[in-house]
């Protein structure tokens, strides 16, 4: 790993940002020359993901680069450190984009989309504030990221330009624009006012500044707040956004957006609240509740589904509350055990996604009743999509297991024995739900016989779903470091 | 040089005015008025900025015009409170004539040029008099040469309704500056002196006199009239959209700003914040009428189609955004509201700039004509995208300075529904905006409009001068941060 | 031409010096020189300087018009009086017209004001060589019919 | 013979007068009532009554509208002139004082040169008034 | 009563003589306070240059008014009378007319009459303050009648007899409005 | 002498009251506009001159009884112009004089 | 009764209100700017009367006498009489655009025309 | 001598009074009018005896300008009330035949 680190950490992380900054305008000037442009856009992806790599020594070291960019105010600027749960997110979303940008070149070509270069632009934007996200040294930073993010990522949900994409991304943005400025803003506020600081700080910020009453309250309005973790009943926006193309999707479920939005809960969690003060709070037990209740309910729903997108969609919800409910059993493990979640299922989903969409490019099916016996003519691209439920579900060989594994640990460690059964439970639907595509892929015959034939999905699509779905096998091989990096946030 | 610096107070104001009816003659050579104009206006923001560093460095001037010792004779008087109000417009002047060039050649009369921007030169001379003058009737004085002007410069809107709104506005400022009128005269009567640092001293002898209360209420509600605080805003919208371009630009930059400072110096200064807030309780008065101004105008603005319209009613919202700053009583919430005469007058002028420049070319900012425009016009919409992000309050553009320190006003007087308050209208001001942007860049154009080229250089320039502007001074917010932190302590701490 | 001018410019001056009282001042009178001469400048570019602009020639024969004038206005003044007095049952209001037999516009300009200046008669109209006239009573009509005020005023207008 | 040959007689000989009176008014502000601005008011009536009686055309012609303009703008620049030039003698904006040796004899010329100022100005601009309402015609 | 009779007669040519007197009525009052120089000036403005451009302004509009329903009259009523107690009320607290212990009369002003004379040379007191105390305030009051001459030379045009005949754009003044309705 | 001037521009000053006062009678009770010039011409005649000369006897300097001369020479030569101007134009809209037995009002015809 | 004092005031006042009065109700462009003046004007009256002092005279230097009232609202007003017949001019002038522009100089046909906003 | 001054102007006031009524009642506008100039008129009378009544003489002045200025508005009326406009040369005047 030595030889490709050749910079200071705190400059990489500033190019780490500049990059996709500028990769946007690039992107949007070359709009005239296609292959120019998408060639840029795979260079800009990948060399954003060279950049990350470039600090993630001193991470794995203990350490915690960082960088002040300005100071508004004293005591307010946009800043950037990376601790453990940053690195580990925006290692993620750089290295999933440079997968998830050939994937999008392949999907919009073959699917025939318009406005490539818009759409482009608006992906480098949202990765940009992905990074960003990741790396905020605190709340603030992290907050203008997160919008940035959210308004980025709106064209492309309208990216259709039909009456049902504008409603859809109405919804969309209309639901973490207003939950981001009427709650988290507002917490935010009330912490600055109340604690004079909004760093990611060990241990939090609270203590001793925040009695537990208005803390509680503050923990309602972050969680709620932060729209992007999809807590019910705010969890609206993101099956309304399904109606985008599927590079958007992954984008949503897997690279940046929902897991910008558990990464902020986690981090909120463990670096403004601090998981003893969380611990005082009778809010806490409550959203744990209530992420239980999301969880089992956005599994039923999935169930109920049959266009495909929509039961990822809400699998989506559901496992978002794994983590957001990990981090509510204020315990180390199970914080630990939320953080691996978003890589487990970033690589899960997304593969999941791919496969949809490639299924939709070759075949433009996009219900699950239409493809009994697809996987005979696909694959590949159906032997992803196992191998990506496995992951999601939680089953050996694939990564999803360890994280599931430290969120159950997690809960038996903070005593709560009635959020074992609530995992198990989810478990056993999101079998249900995910296994049975799969199932019917393989095992029942065609309905139509598929006249014409369908074959597999361009190449462009089908390489980087098997990319991301050996990924998901390979996590579960290099769990164990990435459990000891993470073990990082309750080291310093 | 010494010269120069000495008289600095009298040539702010003398320069455009000098100049006007030398550029007024210039009817017959258009371009000729309008480089003079340009001229003076880059001399008289040269003056202010000259003023800025005499201030910071040497403290308050007073300037005795005629020689006369105040308060026999009229004083200028130039502290930290007025000084950025001062740069505010010849900055807004300066960097709205390079600007003027095409767009005033292209909406106005030819023949009518060295009219128009000697009118233009008054209006700018007015409302830098109101500003530094240190006299309550020159205050009055200058509220009519600004006003005159600017009636006559929003006329000249190609629009029919220009006139008519001309019309309304001077009926709506005449009663204003009356009122002004009034409320100056009792205070006369009560002290016998106009000079306001002698009114100041003067005043706290009758202050339990109901004349001196009537003469309050009739300043507060005559000023309002001029800065269009809600309900008294009504001749605002109409005037801000059909006036031509540059015109609005300036105005909507400017005149309020002045009207809002000349209410500060009288709340704060002449009358001192005890009897303001704690005998007549401005407060309770000014909160709601703010929190109505900026919550009502922005849900009008969310449904107007004709854009120009849209931001000259969030102009309104605006404007209670900088009342409701004052209305906390606290120099936070001053230093809030100063620095947001600074940040709107920006921001707004980059918008109305942005608008200006499709208008150039489309001739219309209907949301319909402006469907698919981005494509046509990426810098324009660019700029108009990043002053929008400033209108509404996003971190690093100026607008959320504002917003910042209006938060941390509100809460550090307990004021937490208002806290919130401010949080839910920045989401109004981010509906209308969007509609914008999302007519500009998402939608195609309509069948049949013809394509359009971006804007010239001369329009695109001073409006990404002043688009950088709300995204530095949003960053660095040091130097208007800074600049309002020391004007609201001055009012603050009143003329004693 | 140049007659009028010079007697305007003394004229102005005279006036100028009566209303001004300050004789000797060394700065008014010299502003006192220059208003004479700027209206005096003023008045030709007005082309208002002639003869019937300029009445010089009337400045003697006025001396016997005028008081005979005031005798008539002060006679009228009473009868009219008396008629308000009296109410407007005494009052026979009539229009008619008189000869006018001046020559100049000058000379009907002084009979028509006179006619209006003397209460109980008020010139309507002036028209070539005769004059509408409205009077109160029958006998104010006659007695302007008689015919001396037009005489005087003609004699007044002293051209022939 | 026209039809206002009393009124045309009449104001003929009037408005020489009504000029000289409004100069009078001008020059002794500082005596009696009066000054720059009802000098100016005074002045500008007589070319009123000459335009309503002997029309538009001749007024124009005796001041034309361009004049008119010109001189209300020297009229300003007279009076700013006044202030710039005590800059120059050592007393601030409008300080008349200095403009002679004598206090006094500086005051007033101050006084009377700013009163022609505004003098010029109201009377040429009360002139373009009347001019832009009278010469628009009907629509 | 002149300004109620106004209020109520319809023909505006009534309406600008009633101006007339109501101006004279001022100025003679002004006379009566001794304000000699104002009164002059009301007397110049009010019933001279007011007069004749509100008689313009007719012969280029209308002299009647419309008769018109009274729909906002309730509101206006109340403002008005609001108003006008907010001024009954500030006089409760005034000195009397006339009183020579009035802040008026020993603040500023003996400065003026007692001691003008001797610091500027003139008699006229009015003429003093006006023109050398207040300087600016004076010169900025001819700067509003000039910017008025701007204005209405922007909005009227200068009027000129001989261009007028000939292409003049005023000519046909619906031609460069009623553009863009929304 | 002083005592005299003071007897002549007193009566002066009463006989001019007077007849104003008769005037202002006239305007109101005569019934049309022609005969009501009638009685606006006796106070704009013998009562401006009455009670200006009165003044005029008792003016202090020159200049004040040369403008009191003169405002009085410019009445008496303004008003019956005014008068004749008004009285012309009544007579150019049509309207005629009262007859007597007439309502109180002149017509139009 | 000290009160009585004041009448003088309230008659300006009433005087006033009359003239806001038909700024604000009235329909015509032409009476609300009569109305402005009659605003203005009284206004000025009440202003003028102020700077009466009893046994004074007119601020005009006279030898022998040393009360004069007071002359500084007297050129204040002078100066609001000037402000005022400048917008007074501007506002007739607009009035005169308005008609050609619309055919109408009444407030509520105006609107008519251009459709309530 | 005051009380001749004072009795002079309420008798002028009076009329100025009467005046003003007749400027109401009307009927027609010259009657108007005619009421109009005799309310200047009055004016004049009434400035300068006020000017003698508080023994500053010098106020005819303002008399004066009440004069003219009331002559001219007078035919500014007038002229207006006869022709509806100002901008008639006045060749256009001259040749205007009533009868
Ligand atoms: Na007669
Ligand atoms: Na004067």
């Amino acid at each position: 790993m030595n030889q490709v680190v050749f910079l200071e950490p705190a400059l990489a992380i500033q190019l780490a940002l500049a990059i996709p900054a500028l990769g946007t305008v690039l992107i949007a000037l070359t709009g005239r020359w296609p292959n120019l442009r998408d060639t840029l856009m795979v260079a800009t992806a990948v060399a954003m993901f060279t950049m990350v790599l470039q600090v993630l020594p001193e991470v794995l070291a203990g350490g915690r680069p960082g960088v002040t960019l300005f100071e508004l105010f004293p005591g307010l600027r946009i800043a950037f450190e990376v601790e453990p749960l940053g690195m580990l997110f925006g290692l993620i979303a750089s290295g999933l984009w440079i997968i998830t940008s050939l994937y999008a070149i392949g999907y919009m070509r073959g699917a025939g989309e318009a406005n490539h270069t818009r759409f482009h632009a608006c992906f480098a934007v949202a990765l940009f504030a992905a990074v960003g996200i990741a790396f905020a040294q605190n709340m603030f930073t992290l907050f203008i990221f997160y919008e940035i993010l959210t308004i980025s990522t709106y064209p492309l949900v309208a990216h259709k330009q039909n009456v049902a994409a504008k409603m859809g991304a109405r919804t969309y943005i209309g639901l973490l624009l207003g939950t981001s400025i009427g709650f988290q803003l507002v917490a935010i506020i009330a912490t600055w006012w109340m604690t004079g600081s909004l760093d990611f700080t060990d241990g939090g910020i609270m203590e001793g500044h925040v009695g537990y009453g208005m803390g509680a309250l503050l923990l309602v309005l972050y969680m709620y707040g932060i729209g992007k973790a999809a807590l019910m009943p705010f969890h609206r926006w993101l099956p309304s956004a399904m109606v985008a193309p599927t590079p958007v999707s992954a984008l949503l479920h897997a690279v940046a957006v929902v897991k910008a939005g558990v990464f902020t809960v986690l981090k909120v969690a463990t670096y403004l609240f601090g998981l003893d003060y969380l611990s005082n709070l009778w809010t806490t037990e409550v959203i744990m509740y209530i992420a239980a209740f999301s969880l089992l309910a956005a599994s039923t729903v999935a169930l109920q589904k049959d266009n495909l997108k929509a039961r990822l969609a809400y699998s989506t919800v559901s496992q978002l509350s794994y983590i957001t409910l990990g981090a509510m059993l204020v315990s180390q493990l199970a914080t630990i055990g939320g953080g691996m979640h978003i890589a487990m299922h970033a690589f899960g989903k997304i593969t999941l996604f791919f496969c949809a969409g490639a299924i939709y490019v070759a075949s433009k099916k996009t219900n699950i009743s239409e493809m009994d016996g697809i996987g005979r003519r696909m694959p590949f691209t159906m032997g992803a999509f196992l191998l990506g439920a496995l992951c999601v579900i939680g089953a050996p060989p694939m990564g999803g297991l360890w994280s599931k594994w430290h969120l159950v640990v997690g809960a038996a460690d903070a005593g709560q024995v009635l959020m074992i059964f609530v995992f198990m439970i989810s478990t056993l639907l999101n079998i249900a739900y995910l296994l049975t595509p799969v199932v019917r892929a393989f095992m029942l015959p065609p309905t139509d016989g598929y006249k014409g034939g369908i074959k597999e999905a361009p190449l462009l699509c089908v390489v980087p779903l098997s990319i991301t779905a050996l990924g998901c096998v390979a996590l579960f091989f290099i769990a164990d470091p990435l459990r000891n990096m993470l073990a990082g946030i309750f080291a310093g | 040089m010494d010269l120069l610096i000495q008289h600095l107070p009298a040539l702010q104001v003398v320069l455009p005015m000098l100049a006007a009816p030398i550029v007024m003659l210039m009817a017959r050579a258009p371009r000729l008025a309008w480089a003079a104009t340009t001229l003076t206006t880059w001399l008289t923001l040269g003056v202010s900025i000259l003023l800025v560093q005499q201030v910071l460095l040497h403290g308050s001037i007073s300037y005795h015009m005629g020689g006369w010792v105040p308060p026999v004779g009229i004083e200028y008087f130039v502290d930290p409170a007025n000084i950025v109000v001062l740069l505010i417009i010849s900055l807004m002047g300066a960097i709205s004539m390079p600007f003027a060039l095409r767009s005033v050649e292209q909406e106005v009369d030819k023949a009518k040029h060295g009219l128009f921007y000697a009118a233009f030169l008054l209006a700018n001379c007015g409302l830098l008099g109101i500003t530094i003058t240190g006299d309550a009737f020159n205050i009055f004085v200058f509220f009519e040469i600004s006003a005159l002007a600017s009636y006559a410069l929003i006329a000249m809107g190609k629009d029919r309704r220009a006139v008519m709104s001309s019309y309304q506005y001077l009926v709506m400022g005449t009663v204003g500056t009356t009122f002004l009128l009034i409320g100056i005269g009792f205070m006369y009567i009560m002290t016998g002196t106009l000079n306001l640092i002698d009114l100041a001293q003067r005043l706290p002898e009758v202050n339990d006199t109901g004349t001196i209360r009537a003469a309050f209420a009739f300043l507060v509600v005559g000023i309002s009239l001029k800065l269009a605080l809600f309900p008294l805003h009504l001749w605002l919208p109409n005037a801000y959209t059909y006036a031509p371009s540059m015109i609005t630009v300036f105005l909507s930059a400017t005149a309020t700003k002045v009207a809002i400072y000349v209410l500060l110096r009288i709340i704060f200064s002449v009358f001192g914040y005890e009897f303001s807030f704690s005998e007549l309780n401005l407060g309770y008065v000014l909160m709601p009428l703010a929190m109505l101004g900026i919550l009502i105008p922005s849900i009008v603005a969310i449904f107007q189609t004709n854009i120009k319209r849209m931001l000259a009613y969030s102009s309104v919202a605006q404007v209670g955004y900088m009342i409701l700053g004052v209305s906390f009583a606290s120099t936070l919430g001053l230093m809030a509201s100063v620095v947001h005469l600074f940040n709107h007058a920006v921001t707004k002028a980059a918008l109305f700039m942005a608008l200006a420049c499709i208008i150039y070319r489309v001739g219309g900012v209907s949301l319909d004509r402006m469907a698919g425009i981005a494509k046509q016009m990426p810098w324009t919409m660019a700029a108009f995208v990043l002053a929008g992000l400033s209108l509404i309050g996003i971190p690093l553009t100026v607008g959320f300075v504002t917003k910042w320190h209006l938060l941390l006003a509100a809460l550090e007087g307990g004021l937490w529904p208002v806290a919130v308050f401010l949080l839910g209208t920045s989401l109004l001001a981010t509906i209308y905006i969007w509609k914008v942007v999302e007519a500009a860049y998402l939608k195609e154009p309509a069948e049949g409009a013809q394509p359009v080229r971006e804007a010239p250089m001369s329009l695109l320039l001073p409006t990404w001068a002043l688009t950088v502007a709300c995204l530095y001074f949003g960053i660095d917010t040091s130097l208007p941060v800074d600049l309002a932190n020391r004007a609201a302590e001055t009012l603050m701490g009143g003329y004693l | 031409m140049l007659k009028y001018t010079v007697s305007l410019a003394v004229i102005m001056a005279i006036i100028w010096l009566l209303f001004s009282g300050m004789w000797t001042h060394p700065i008014i009178v010299p502003l006192g020189a220059a208003s004479v001469l700027l209206t005096v400048y003023l008045a030709t570019r007005m082309k208002i300087i002639d003869r019937e602009g300029h009445p010089l020639h009337l400045l003697v024969p006025s001396l016997k018009y005028w008081p005979w004038l005031l005798m008539e206005i002060s006679k009228s003044n009473l009868i009219v009086a008396r008629h308000v007095l009296a109410g407007k049952n005494s009052i026979n209001p009539r229009m008619a017209r008189v000869k006018a037999s001046q020559k100049t516009a000058l000379g009907r300009t002084i009979f028509a004001n006179s006619i209006t200046l003397t209460p109980g008669t008020v010139t309507v109209h002036v028209r070539d060589n005769e004059i509408w006239f409205y009077a109160l009573t029958e006998e104010i009509e006659q007695g302007l019919k008689d015919g001396e005020m037009d005489r005087r005023a003609t004699e007044f207008e002293g051209e022939s | 013979m026209n039809q206002y040959v009393v009124l045309r007689v009449i104001t003929k000989l009037m408005i020489p007068v009504i000029l000289l009176y409004g100069l009078y008014i001008q020059f002794h502000g500082e005596y009696s009532p009066g000054g720059g601005f009802q000098a100016g008011i005074i002045f500008a009536a007589g070319f009123v009554i000459y335009s309503l009686i002997y029309g538009l055309d001749k007024a124009q012609e005796a001041i034309s509208p361009e004049a008119a303009h010109i001189l209300a703008a020297l009229g300003v620049l007279l009076y700013i002139g006044i202030g710039i030039a005590s800059f120059f003698l050592g007393g601030n904006f409008l300080e008349y004082k200095v403009l002679l040796p004598d206090d006094h004899a500086g005051e007033t010329f101050g006084i009377i040169g700013i009163e022609l100022g505004v003098g010029i100005t109201v009377a040429t601009v009360a002139l373009t008034l009347f001019y832009s309402f009278a010469g628009r015609e009907r629509d | 009563m002149v300004a109620i009779a106004i209020v109520k007669i319809r023909n505006l040519f009534a309406v600008t003589m009633l101006t007339g007197i109501y101006s004279l009525l001022a100025a003679s009052l002004f006379v009566v306070m001794d304000a000699v120089d104002v009164a002059l000036t009301e007397a110049a403005v009010g019933a001279g240059i007011m007069i004749i451009l509100m008689l313009g302004t007719l012969a280029l509009t209308t002299s009647k008014e419309k008769n018109h329903g009274k729909g906002q009259n309730l509101l206006a009523l109340v403002v008005v009378f609001i108003t006008g107690g907010g001024l009954i009320y500030g006089t409760l607290d005034m000195p009397h007319y006339g009183d020579p212990e009035a802040p008026a009369h020993t603040h500023l002003s003996p400065h003026f009459t007692q001691e003008s004379v001797d610091e500027i040379g003139i008699p006229n007191m009015v003429t003093s303050v006006l023109a050398s105390y207040r300087g600016i305030d004076t010169l900025g009051e001819a700067v509003v009648i000039y910017a008025a001459a701007v204005g209405v030379l922007l909005v009227l045009g200068s009027g000129a007899v001989r261009r007028r005949r000939k292409d003049d754009p005023k000519a046909n003044p619906k031609a460069n409005g009623g553009e863009e309705r929304s | 002498m002083e005592l005299v001037l003071n007897i002549i521009s007193m009566v002066l000053l009463a006989a001019g009251s007077l007849l104003l006062l008769i005037g202002g009678l006239g305007l109101l009770r005569f019934p049309d506009f022609y005969s009501r010039i009638q009685a606006a011409g006796i106070t704009d005649t013998l009562c401006s001159i009455f009670i200006l000369v009165g003044l005029m006897l008792q003016a202090d300097s020159l200049p004040t009884g040369g403008k009191l001369l003169f405002t009085l020479l410019f009445l008496l030569f303004t008003a019956p112009t005014a008068s004749h101007a008004l009285a012309k134009a009544a007579r150019h809209s049509k309207l005629d004089p009262w007859r007597p037995g007439e309502g109180g009002a002149s017509s139009k015809r | 009764m000290e009160w009585l004092g004041l009448y003088n005031y309230w008659v300006v006042v009433v005087l006033m209100m009359v003239g806001f009065y038909i700024v604000i109700a009235q329909g015509n462009l032409v009476k609300k700017i009569v109305g402005l003046n009659i605003f203005q004007t009284s206004v000025f009256i009440f202003f003028i009367s102020l700077a009466k002092l009893d046994g004074g005279t007119a601020p005009v230097y006279v030898e022998g006498i040393t009360e004069y009232s007071n002359p500084l609202p007297h050129v204040l007003i002078l100066t609001a009489i000037v402000v005022g017949v400048a917008l007074t001019a501007m506002g007739l002038a607009l009035v005169v655009r308005v008609h050609e522009l619309y055919g109408s100089i009444e407030e509520d046909e105006i609107h008519e025309q251009d459709g309530k906003h | 001598m005051e009380f001749a001054f004072i009795g002079a102007a309420l008798a002028i006031l009076v009329t100025m009074g009467l005046a003003l009524v007749r400027a109401f009642v009307g009927p027609t506008t010259y009657d108007r009018i005619l009421a109009v100039n005799v309310f200047g008129t009055k004016t004049v009378l009434m400035i300068a005896v006020i000017g003698f009544i508080v023994g500053r003489p010098e106020f005819i002045d303002i008399a004066i300008v009440y004069a003219l200025i009331n002559f001219i508005g007078i035919v500014a009326v007038l002229k207006f009330f006869e022709y509806g406009s100002f901008a008639g040369k006045s060749t256009d005047v001259d040749e205007r035949e009533e009868h």
